[in-house]
């Protein structure tokens, strides 16, 4: 019962940590739209000095986002356990990418942060500061690819009567996966889709972790509510 | 049979203390004026003398005389093996300079 | 076939001709270890012969006496381990934990005057960066320094096996001393090739 | 429809892990050394102009190179897994597995995340001022190779586990090869302190015989792996020996039956 409480209220602190990264998404300036890769050194350095505060205030929440993360992947494993597995290794799979995957993040946050840190310094390492924050917020997927994949294969072994998640849920991890890869080329080019502004590798990119995140809450909700309902019951 | 081996132990380390101390006299044949010389025959010597030791070592120490043939044979052209590598270095380096 | 070998082999008392010192194990670490320092004395002595003045000088700095003096003691420290297997098979285990511990006092003397060395040349200006003789001799003697630093590790297993007679296999003494001759025997060649090689 | 005999195995988790292993290393392999030939290193003493010169001889490879560690690097994780689980698996402190599990996790950002980042951002704008050039040079090629702490207590932990270990998850050579592969880690260290030379980060002995005793390391470890998921008994005392191929099946049937 008491293993129950904590990972609820581990739950339903999703809800503040969504508020956190709405919040920074939408405080950020250069995501509505994402700032263009082909700007000029003097144009991002423009940039950072008009929206200093800006860049700092929704940074420093996504900082705070990417960290919170890993108590809800950690519920995750959790879960895992339940699941008809011979061997825990599954779970050692997303223990090992469940630290990387948002420390991945919290490195470009650290990047932006310093990008708006000294907003009048050479402009050309202002533009490398902001070429390496977005080229680590886009790029730096594999661990998350990896946790999908890892999440799909956990699912579809999970062979018994009533599985800890559905096997949809392996499914929509795989597509998920998929969704992710644009994003890992997004080095080749400073326009077009594949851009880190473009439509795979920004929009696509950021809506799947967007939905992952929000799926992943409903069926980790149900699946912690149904574990409640057997324990009431045998108790 | 015990003070036997123990004798032995003596022996070995005494060959081995006397063979650095050699060294202090191969040295001093190679020095010019208290400024170290090149010389090709104090560095072979140096080099089988080491690797004698590291024999002796084996041997006598590590107890690899009374060990399976197989591990005698292998320590021994260990022995050689290092020997062959680091003269044939030494030489080819020569050739090269 | 290795694995099936230690399950036979806590071996006390079998014929000694057919024993291998220590196990095949420390064997295989003993003979790779030593091709890796003969892969890094084949690098050192051919750009030795490179630049042969520049090693010449700087080899000239060194203490030779001090040389001998570390190796007699660190060969003396080998031959007190090997009296302490001799011991350990014959059951004088108090003659053994005595020799483990001349064993271990004779490392930490080498230790100290290699740390007495090291103080003497960074202080008259020789550094690991200052040429290139002196960059071989610290990666040389630091990375020997550092076997030395886990041989002391286990000579703290081989006393630990020693002071308790449940615990006791020969095996084990002897392969702990057979990684403390390694360490003897590599500074052998260390020796030779930082001092007395022209 | 027939079910693939894979799912029927007991241990098709650990089949899953060890190919996505192989896997894992012949890509790390591949990109390095063919598609973005950033091993060997490039030279330390590289002036801005000559490391200019240097990205842009390989654009596009270290852009579609690292593309494809950019997506499939996270499956690093499997091997950390099956050599967890291999710790696991033995008589010791489940301290060593975990310390095992923390340290190779969370090294995989500044391990190989960082150098692809930089390698990435420096052949993304080839216009760049070439100092900065080198310093994302710098950066890529001394936080891949300079991580050296990383397996220097990693393979000391999974060492003393082995040697301690009753179990016989692992033979006790291997357990020395561990202590081998840490030692040279040592080697690395100088790697930070030379612009040239033996030393250097593209050096003959800190990085020539380095690759070299590691790939044994790494090709050593994955064939006991095999051999340790082929022995695998799923109980908790000592691991039984390999059996030949045909004796197998049956161990397994009898494992299998009720």
């Amino acid at each position: 019962m008491k293993q129950l409480t904590g990972e609820r209220i581990i739950f339903w602190a999703l809800p503040a940590v969504a508020i956190i990264w709405i919040a920074a998404f939408f405080l950020f300036p250069g995501f509505l739209p994402p700032m263009s890769p082909e700007w000029s050194a003097q144009r991002v350095a423009a940039f950072y000095a008009d929206h200093t505060s800006r860049v700092r205030y929704s940074m420093i929440l996504f900082n705070w986002f990417c960290v919170a993360l890993i108590p809800i992947l950690m519920l995750i494993v959790e879960r895992m356990r339940g699941m008809a597995h011979r061997t825990p290794i599954l779970r050692y799979c997303v223990i090992g990418v469940a630290g990387a995957a948002p420390i991945a993040f919290l490195t470009a946050t650290i990047f932006w942060l310093l990008a708006a840190f000294r907003p009048h310094r050479a402009p050309s390492l202002t533009q490398l500061y902001n070429d390496l924050a977005w080229i680590t917020f886009t790029c730096g997927v594999p661990f998350l690819v990896a946790l999908c994949l890892f999440l799909a294969v956990a699912i579809y072994l999970d062979d018994q009567a009533q599985p800890v998640f559905a096997r949809w849920v392996g499914h929509f991890n795989l597509l998920i996966a998929f969704a992710l890869v644009p994003a890992g080329f997004a080095g080749l080019t400073l326009t077009g889709p594949f851009a880190w502004n473009g439509f795979l590798s920004f929009w696509v990119k950021n809506v799947a972790i967007a939905v992952w995140l929000v799926v992943m809450a409903v069926v980790l909700g149900q699946s912690i509510r149904r574990d409640q309902a057997a324990e009431q019951i045998s108790a | 049979m015990e003070d036997g081996s123990n004798r032995r132990l003596f022996v070995a380390w005494l060959i081995l203390v006397a063979i650095s101390l050699v060294y202090l006299w191969i040295d001093h044949s190679a020095t010019h004026r208290g400024i170290p010389t090149a010389s090709t025959v104090v560095t072979v010597v140096a080099i089988c003398f080491a690797l004698i030791k590291v024999r002796i070592i084996m041997r006598e120490f590590m107890e690899v005389r009374g060990a399976p043939q197989v591990l005698r044979r292998l320590t021994d052209y260990w022995v050689l093996l290092m020997a062959i590598a680091l003269l044939g270095v030494y030489f080819a380096g020569k050739a090269v300079a | 076939m290795t694995t099936t070998e230690r399950a036979v082999s806590p071996v006390s008392e079998e014929n000694p001709s057919e024993r291998v010192p220590g196990g095949r194990d420390i064997w295989f670490f003993v003979l790779f270890e030593s091709a890796i320092f003969t892969s890094y004395f084949c690098v050192y002595l051919f750009n030795r012969t490179q630049h042969e003045q520049v090693f010449l000088l700087g080899q000239s700095h060194l203490l030779l006496w001090l040389g001998v003096l570390e190796t007699i003691v660190l060969l003396t420290s080998s031959w007190a381990v090997a009296r302490c297997v001799q011991h350990a098979r014959a059951g004088r285990y108090d003659g053994s934990k005595r020799d483990a511990l001349l064993t271990a006092g004779f490392g930490v003397l080498f230790l100290l005057l290699k740390v007495g060395e090291w103080v003497r040349l960074i202080h008259a200006g020789h550094t690991f960066t200052s040429s290139e003789f002196f960059q071989y001799f610290f990666f040389l003697t630091v990375i020997h320094c550092i076997h030395l630093l886990i041989g002391f590790v286990v000579l703290g297993v081989l006393w630990y096996q020693l002071s308790d007679q449940k615990r006791r296999t020969q095996q084990t003494v002897e392969t702990c001393a057979t990684y403390w001759h390694s360490v003897d025997f590599f500074w052998v060649v260390i020796f030779a090739l930082l001092y007395v090689v022209r | 429809m027939r079910r693939p005999a894979l799912l029927d195995d007991p241990k098709r988790e650990l089949w899953l892990a060890w190919y996505a292993t192989v896997a894992f290393y012949s890509l790390y392999t591949v990109v390095f050394f063919i598609i973005t030939r950033t091993q060997p290193p490039g030279r330390p003493w590289y002036t801005p102009t000559q490391v200019v010169g240097w990205f842009a001889s390989r654009h596009e490879g270290l852009l579609i190179g690292f593309g494809l560690i950019f997506i499939l690097g996270g499956l690093s994780a499997t091997s950390i897994a099956l050599i967890t689980y291999s710790i696991r698996r033995m008589s010791v402190s489940r301290a060593f597995a975990y310390s095992y599990l923390i340290i190779y996790a969370v090294s995989a950002v500044p391990g190989f995340l960082f150098i692809c980042v930089a390698m990435t951002v420096g052949a993304f704008r080839p216009g760049r001022n070439p100092e900065i050039l080198r310093w994302l040079y710098d950066l890529g090629f001394l936080s891949f190779s300079g991580t050296m702490g990383v397996f220097l207590i990693g393979s000391l932990i999974w060492m003393v586990a082995i040697l301690l270990d009753k179990n016989r998850v692992f033979p006790a050579w291997f357990g020395y090869l561990n202590l081998c592969n840490a030692l040279t880690e040592v080697v690395v260290a100088p790697s930070w302190i030379f612009h040239a030379g033996v030393f250097a980060w593209n050096g003959v002995i800190a990085w020539w015989i380095n690759v070299v005793v590691f790939g044994l390391y790494t090709g050593a470890f994955i064939f006991l792996l095999r051999n340790m998921i082929l022995r695998e008994d799923f109980g908790t005392g000592p691991l039984p020996d390999l059996l030949p191929p045909e004796g197998r099946g049956r161990v397994l049937a009898e494992y299998m039956s009720p």
